[in-house]
């Protein structure tokens, strides 16, 4: 909605916790639907950053991280929407999984992330993790 | 909260869990609790009807794989109605269209465990 | 969603323009109906909060401040939700009216939220203007 | 974003814009353009359907409050059709309901212009 150039910015910040993520869900549904993209587009925006804060909420659970907050950081070009989750949920340890389920709820929500949006990109901070995500509009 | 459970009979011995609204991490639990309460009952046969869902996210989709493991570990199975292509295509991108059986009505549902038993 | 004491805090901060504004409106949503509202009184809030960020939006507009932005503030306890809408559109003159209007929007707008929540506090700050609303649940 | 904004005739010299979705401080300019347009075009009964809006704020009355003053400088009416309570209820506490004519749908509309013609 910006000229190319300065992107808006809207950021949420919300307690990491599962009766929160439906609120960072509804407000990036907002942002995405003022923007260039089809309605199966918004969808995938708004199930990618529900994701993400899932497993944002899931790690702070794991590590004890309770009243820890998330933030999802939009920032809108015309032709681009450009997404951060930032949690200070911990480190995210990879667990040795001896049940060898192909399909565990975690690796389901890194795998529908690279599936719906055009580029993501996970960084280690001190306290937790950022995830990037940029999805391309028009 | 947008969130519905209810359980039905789809016939004799068929319990369909009715799903409406976002089923998400903060609402799955409650299906998994359901499946659970279904399973130690000894059901064979389950049903999860999604026509009333508008999110469902990989939790949801998690909850759903561990109740299909523990059925069918009793020769059993767990057999969706999902007739809203939306929701529809989070099975079909992650690929758990090909071992989930999915219907697009109760109607289908029916004759199809019929067909199976 | 807390156990009464410390409330839970969603934070929401939006560029201060028109096309912004049904994202406010929309996290709102999803904060308030989480909570022991009615239909009804969600619907209300919903209302509120985007009178609130609306003349905002207008005041920047008048005032020239493009850039700034809108924090939505929600601070969540059982029995209570309490809003917080911050501004940095400047002061808020009041205009001598010549039209004599009874009905023009911003006293419409104003007089909305008065009748939709509970307590409504206006408090005027160095760049703009806090508007704290309230209603309680259940 | 959710607005849609068409206008069609309800009869011959009566125009109704049908609003759709969010009528807001973003979307409201464009219900103010429609109503200019019909305005200087010499219309003197207008109606502005909102059956189908889901969200409508002190902006969008404020438009409508404008079109109303203007087309009754005329001795015309601007009459509104929203059968949803929800919305209605915008109108009944800012007691606006006690100035337009508010119908619950297109045919009431008609009768009621019909006889007030
Ligand atoms: N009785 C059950 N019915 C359905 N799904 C189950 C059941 N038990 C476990 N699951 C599923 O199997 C996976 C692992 O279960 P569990 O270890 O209990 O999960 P967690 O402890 O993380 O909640 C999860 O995806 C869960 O949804
Ligand atoms: N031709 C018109 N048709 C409908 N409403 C109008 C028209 N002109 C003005 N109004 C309404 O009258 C009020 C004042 O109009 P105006 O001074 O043009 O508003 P602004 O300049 O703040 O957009 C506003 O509420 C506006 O909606």
């Amino acid at each position: 909605m910006e000229a190319n150039g300065e992107p808006a910015i809207v950021e949420l910040k919300i307690p990491c916790k599962p009766e929160y993520v439906g609120v960072a869900r509804l407000a990036i549904l907002g942002v995405a639907s003022r923007m260039k993209f089809s309605y199966d587009q918004v969808e995938d925006v708004r199930l990618a950053v529900g994701e993400a804060c899932t497993t944002s909420v899931e790690w702070a659970s794991k590590n004890g991280r309770h009243g820890t907050d998330i933030i999802v950081k939009s920032s809108i070009t015309d032709d681009k929407l450009m997404v951060d989750i930032i949690d200070g949920a911990g480190e995210r340890r990879e667990e040795t999984s001896d049940s060898g389920a192909e399909y565990d709820p975690e690796n389901l929500g890194a795998l529908l992330i690279t599936l719906l949006v055009d580029e993501v990109t996970i960084t280690s901070q001190d306290s937790g993790t950022q995830v990037r995500m940029i999805k391309y509009a028009g | 909260m947008n969130f519905k459970i209810e359980t039905e009979n789809l016939e004799a011995d068929v319990p369909v869990i009715e799903l409406e609204g976002e089923v998400d991490v903060y609402t799955a639990p409650q299906l998994k609790q359901q499946m659970i309460t279904l399973l130690e009952s000894g059901t064979k046969q389950m049903v999860v009807d999604l026509t009333k869902v508008d999110y469902f996210d990989s939790t949801a989709l998690g909850v759903l794989i561990g109740g299909l493991k523990r059925i069918r570990e009793r020769d059993g199975n767990l057999s969706l109605i999902c007739p809203n292509p939306r929701i529809r295509r989070v099975f079909e991108i992650t690929g758990l269209d090909k071992i989930f059986d999915i219907y697009s009505s109760a109607d289908e549902a029916k004759a199809g465990i019929r067909v199976a038993r």
